[in-house]
């Protein structure tokens, strides 16, 4: 962590770098380190909190170990993204942004992942699933949670 | 002190104890007589001294160091520590940090209060009966009374820069 | 290797083309499409093949991953040419197990592999070559002209297709004239605004002061739009000199890309490429012996559409929370730490080199009157051909759709183009006749944005539009005024009625209201133009509006439980597509008759709609 | 300096004046929320909307507490376009604190009809408006205690990490530039709590009243000056000094 932190010189403009940084590390923003990086970087708490809650990209709390992006661009929208987040939600008995009690996955919606041609798309962490169907579902996660087991 | 076109200046040797000056000052400024909230009061001991503190406009004042919003500011021209109450807001510092206990603070109305020396013409020194209570034009002498009536305070005089 | 003088870079350039081996070349698209369907694996293939068989002997062969070559509705593509002269084979939905065919057939036996050519929908024929293709040959690429031709980490190829040529040149010149080439060319703003380019930089240029600043906003966040994503990861070397002609022109000695945090790949293509110009004296310190002092770096965005917004994205480069500032003295003035900044587009630092190199001329004889250049799109949505195209601005709106999309998916009819994203609108089938530049869509009352054309067909529901839109605000407001924090929650509310059918009689004449007071009282950019995809979809598709409120109806069949479905006897075939996606078993039949629908156990989710090929499922008002 | 002309009347004003500055100098009140004199202006709540028209006849709705003056332009603050957008402000904030006075004061003033329950939030007692000026007086206060956190809908203030603050002085000037009074502080005899933060109140050393956090007095520290190493609250600090010069005077001890 301190390594992470101390990567960048030590100027204010550097937060939203270092808890970028930190949240790729370690999948989430704990309050011990935004207190290391607000005392680091010589920025109030207050700021660091604020950044942290600010940007999508930063989690306060921990993110399963497959994170599942279904993009809800334009045109996934339009080719049924909605449906396969409420399929993903039933399948895992979460609600979109939460993570499952096992740790396993997160559910989230993403803005466009630039892949508009392959509608609806679905990330698991860097995998992309293209013209995805609401029956391939359960197939998804099974694969899926093999992979994460 | 020099650019002061008057001073307030306290005489406590004349002082009678009255409190004419408190009671003039909330006319003054609040329309009413109520000497709890005058910018002016007077400090009675006994064997009838009486000595009357208000603001002593000071040089370097504790006060506006202690402000961060230019709520409080001395008038280069006039030497008046004044108050826009509109840029105050409200965290008292000025009020911890005056030396003299100089300053209170409306809590109702969300404002310091201080003396303002009525816009140049103090009721305080127009309604006392013992000219205890004083606006003179700024000269060597008056400064130097004003001068005097600082030293005589627990703060002294070089804390101050009165 | 350093270039110390224009000379060197120039004779260096020389030295690559003349020394370039006449060889076959395959092209592997790696763009974000391509990608996501494989095509890695591909690229692998053919290196592993060329390793395995020991290629060289016999021919030398050389595969390159590139940018997005645009035609993702058809990836993984694959492009061969065989030699210099020859023309490109463009091989589409090509499979790992396609490479060996391809090289014993194409590459070393001179013959097509016909199964993967790509077959013209409205002539039926194959067509092998790629600018016969009528995806391709109805565009012109400036910004896209090395995207998907060269490999992006490679500064040799870039080099060999002119990189820093405009620079160069622009360093032989005073800056003022250079800002009056750029303000000649009538370059206008990609992002979406479309203010003059040229006049931006110059109103920098006057100011004087200590530190100046360029800056690419590469935080392109509307959804259905990536563009400049194909630009950064594709061709970064365009855009980094692009910056650096800006910075010269200016007086700035600092650059900084923004770019979006949803793009690993553009930031890692990017780092690379400001490696390679600083090492050989691109950028850096006396850059080409000229005196000027260029740096670039990168900063990442946090996942924050506003962000795209000039003041909160400099508010986010600063490192703090991405919220706009109120902006009666312009960034030319003050921007980026108090100092006068040029914040442009992607694709529109993309343009200059280019501009520089061939002049404003050159530039003006293409598009049409105060709307000179070509801009990209990402053609998306209920379209055949989904893509990345470039065309000349004026391209009216039906060729854009009909003759590079091939119309709508499943020859369904078209009902709306949305432009602009978030912020833009959507045009109706009777403008589709309208020439595409940024004064034209404005008078329409769309706005080209930076370039996302998503293609709708009768399968969508209008208001469901604009509420997917509100929805994507509404979680992307900063909330710092009270029109967008608050109004846009009101605007959801109503919309959220009007698609689940609990509207109150009213509510369309609410919305239409609070929408236009957003737009008038709002603080920035985003609030300002939140409400048009409300007010243009209102404007153009009243009635469905006036269904929704009124009746419950949504002829779009897309708000659950406010239609029912019918299958038409006559169009149906019996093909039991239909059948088959039904989540709820409400469709029955035998295979080859007329299928039913029992509306009781119909759940209207839709998906039969979108099954069909024949048109065949019909949307009526449900029956009491 | 450029003459303009608001609401009909001519001004001259120096270059760079805000035209709320400029109205208010001419007794043209422009109802505000987020602006504070004290506090750099930030433009969020849009309640102070004023038409401008420019010299080349363009007529914009502003907002008058960051719009500078620059040219020869006429102001006009009281048009139906200017009461109908802040008209709008209004019915949006009241619609998320329906139970504000000063929000239903407003609305009263500009005859606006509530939005129907369907807008107002489950929980109707949140009186913030997200104006910032508590943020904005802790920050010039330097100590920074409160932001933004989150962000759209969910944007409220809070302290870092939702746990009390330490670099809170327990000033409360917070609550006291609030316009709407959704900060709470809270006193017993012996603490004040603001923030989820309870401080001890120090006692004056002579009277026993207590009168500040030991962070204000620290904060204040080099202008605070115990008198005869005494920690005084202000009015008995003013006794004491009176006492000197009395002393000087004669007088024995009282009480």
């Amino acid at each position: 962590m301190r390594q992470i932190i101390e990567g960048y010189p030590k100027e204010p403009r550097y937060l939203l770098a270092t808890l970028q940084d930190i949240q790729e590390h370690h999948k989430y923003l704990s309050v011990e380190s935004m207190k290391m990086v607000a005392e680091y970087l010589g920025v109030p708490e207050s700021r660091v909190f604020s950044v942290a809650t600010f940007y999508k990209a930063l989690s306060l709390v921990p993110q399963g170990k497959k994170v599942i992006k279904v993009c809800n661009g334009t045109a996934c929208h339009l080719r049924g993204a909605p449906k396969l987040v409420e399929a993903l939600e039933k399948e895992l008995g979460i609600k979109n942004g939460e993570t499952t009690e096992d740790g396993f996955f997160t559910i989230q919606t993403v803005n466009c992942v630039g892949a508009c041609a392959m509608a609806p798309v679905v990330m698991v962490n860097d995998r992309v699933y293209g013209k995805v169907t609401i029956s391939q579902i359960p197939e998804i996660i099974e694969e899926e949670r093999k992979d994460a087991v | 002190m020099e650019k002061t076109e008057n001073l307030l200046l306290i005489t406590p040797e004349r002082c009678i104890g009255c409190g004419t000056c408190e009671l003039a000052c909330s006319i003054g400024h609040v329309g009413e007589f109520k000497p709890t909230v005058a910018n002016i009061s007077v400090l009675r001991f006994e064997a009838g001294v009486n000595v009357p503190m208000a603001c002593l406009q000071c040089d370097k004042p504790a006060c506006v160091a202690a402000c961060q919003t230019g709520a409080l500011e001395k008038d280069p021209k006039t030497g008046l520590v004044g108050i826009n109450g509109a840029k105050c807001i409200g965290c008292r510092m000025c009020m911890m940090a005056c030396p003299f206990g100089n300053i209170t603070y409306n809590a109702a109305a969300k404002q310091p209060l201080k003396c303002d020396q009525c816009g140049g013409s103090p009721m305080c020194a127009e309604f006392c009966p013992a000219n205890a209570i004083e606006y003179l034009p700024a000269d060597t002498a008056t400064v130097q009374r004003k001068k005097a009536f600082a030293a005589k305070l627990a703060s002294g005089i070089s804390e101050v820069n009165v | 290797m350093r270039f110390e003088t224009i000379k060197d870079l120039e004779e260096y350039r020389q030295g690559l083309l003349a020394s370039a081996p006449d060889i076959p070349h395959v092209w592997v698209c790696a763009g974000p499409g391509c990608l996501a369907n494989g095509s890695m694996e591909i690229y692998e293939g053919f290196m592993k093949y060329a390793d395995e068989h020991d290629l060289k002997a016999d021919i030398d062969l050389k595969a390159e991953a590139t940018g997005c070559q645009g035609f993702c509705e058809r990836g993984p593509l694959v492009t061969v040419r065989l030699s210099k002269d020859a023309n490109e084979i463009f091989y589409q939905r090509v499979r790992p197990k396609d490479v060996p065919e391809i090289i014993e057939k194409t590459i070393l036996g001179g013959n097509v592999v016909d199964r993967l050519l790509y077959r013209d929908q409205a002539t039926k024929s194959k067509i092998a070559s790629t600018s016969a293709i009528p995806f391709y040959s109805h565009q012109k690429k400036i910004v896209l002209r090395n995207c998907g031709q060269i490999n992006p980490l490679s500064l040799d190829e870039a080099l060999a297709a002119d990189a820093y040529a405009g620079l160069a040149k622009a360093l032989s010149m005073e800056p003022a004239e250079v800002i009056a080439v750029v303000k000649d060319s009538g370059l206008r703003g990609r992002g979406g605004g479309g203010f003059p380019t040229g006049v931006k930089w110059e109103s920098a240029a006057v100011v004087d002061a200590p530190q100046k600043y360029v800056v690419v906003n590469g935080d392109e966040g509307d959804p259905g739009a990536f563009m400049d994503r194909a630009v950064m990861e594709g061709d970064p070397h365009t855009m980094l000199e692009g910056l650096a002609i800006g910075g010269y022109a200016i007086g700035a000695t600092r650059g900084l890309i923004y770019v979006r945090n949803e793009y690993p790949i553009a930031v890692d293509h990017l780092r690379i490429a400001i490696e390679q110009a600083h090492e050989c004296g691109l950028l850096g310190k006396n850059i080409l012996g000229s005196g000027f002092d260029f740096e670039i770096e990168i900063v990442r965005g946090g996942g924050a559409f506003v962000c795209g917004e000039s003041t909160s994205l400099m508010t986010s480069i600063e490192g703090r929370a991405g919220v706009p500032r109120v902006k009666y003295i312009r960034s030319t003035e003050k921007g980026l730490w108090e100092g006068p900044t040029v914040l442009n587009n992607v694709e529109s630092w993309a343009n200059i080199p280019q501009i520089l190199l061939n002049g404003a001329e050159w530039f003006k004889s293409m598009g049409t009157e105060n709307n000179s250049g070509t801009k990209v799109f990402s053609l998306v949505g209920k379209v055949k051909n989904s893509g990345l195209v470039e065309v000349p601005m004026g391209v009216t709106l039906r060729e854009m759709i009909y003759e590079i999309g091939g119309g709508v998916l499943n020859d369904r009819e078209f009902k709306a183009v949305q432009t602009g994203g978030p912020s833009g609108g959507c045009l109706p089938a009777s403008e589709l006749d309208r020439p595409v530049d940024f004064d034209q869509l404005k008078a329409a009352g769309s706005m080209m944005g930076s370039g996302g054309m998503i293609v709708m067909d009768d399968h969508t529901c209008m208001v469901n539009v604009a509420q997917y839109f509100v929805d994507f605000l509404v979680e992307e407001s900063c909330g710092k005024c009270t029109p967008c924090r608050e109004g846009l929650k009101a605007m959801q509310t109503l919309l959220h009625g009007l698609t689940s059918g609990t509207a109150k009689p009213g509510d369309c004449a609410m919305l239409k209201e609070i929408a236009e007071h957003v737009r008038d009282t709002a603080l920035c950019g985003l609030g300002k133009t939140a409400a048009n995809p409300v007010l243009a979809t209102m404007n153009w598709f009243p009635e469905e509006y006036e269904e929704h409120e009124k009746e419950g109806f949504c002829r779009g069949g897309v708000c659950s439980g406010l239609y029912a479905l019918e299958i038409d006897p006559d169009l149906c075939t019996g093909c039991t597509l239909c059948e088959r996606v039904c989540p709820a078993g409400a469709v029955s039949g035998e295979k080859k008759k007329p299928h039913t629908i029992d509306k009781h156990a119909c759940v209207t989710c839709g998906s039969c709609i979108d099954a069909c090929r024949f048109k065949a499922i019909k949307v009526v008002r449900r029956s009491e | 300096m450029v003459e303009v002309t608001i609401d009909g009347q001519k001004i001259e004003v120096e270059k760079g004046t805000t035209a709320l500055e400029a109205a208010r100098s001419l007794g043209i009140e422009i109802p505000t929320l987020c602006y504070h004199e004290g506090l750099p202006p930030d433009g969020n709540c849009r309640l102070c909307q004023v038409e401008v028209t420019d010299a080349r006849g363009r007529t914009n709705l502003v907002i008058s507490c960051m719009y500078p003056i620059k040219g020869p332009v006429e102001i006009r603050t009281d048009t139906e376009r200017v009461r109908d957008a802040r008209a709008f402000v209004v019915k949006l904030l009241l619609a998320r604190s329906p139970h504000s006075p000063v929000l239903q004061h407003l609305a009263e003033e500009y005859g606006v009809e509530p939005l129907d329950a369907r807008f107002v939030p489950e929980d109707e007692t949140d009186l913030c408006i997200r104006c910032g000026r508590c943020v904005r007086a802790c920050a010039t206060l330097g100590n920074n205690c409160i932001e933004f956190v989150w962000r759209g809908w969910e944007k409220e203030v809070n302290t870092p990490f939702k746990e009390p603050s330490n670099s809170c002085i327990g000033c409360g000037a917070c609550a006291q530039v609030c316009p709407t009074g959704a900060i709470r502080v809270t006193e017993d005899e012996t603490t004040r709590t603001i923030w989820d933060r309870t401080f001890d109140l120090v006692a004056c050393e002579r009277c026993g009243v207590r009168f500040a956090t030991p962070e204000q007095l620290k904060v204040v520290s080099p202008e605070f000056k115990p008198v005869d190493g005494r920690v005084l609250c202000p009015r008995c600090r003013k006794l004491e000094e009176a006492r000197a010069v009395a002393s000087g005077l004669g007088a024995q001890e009282e009480n």
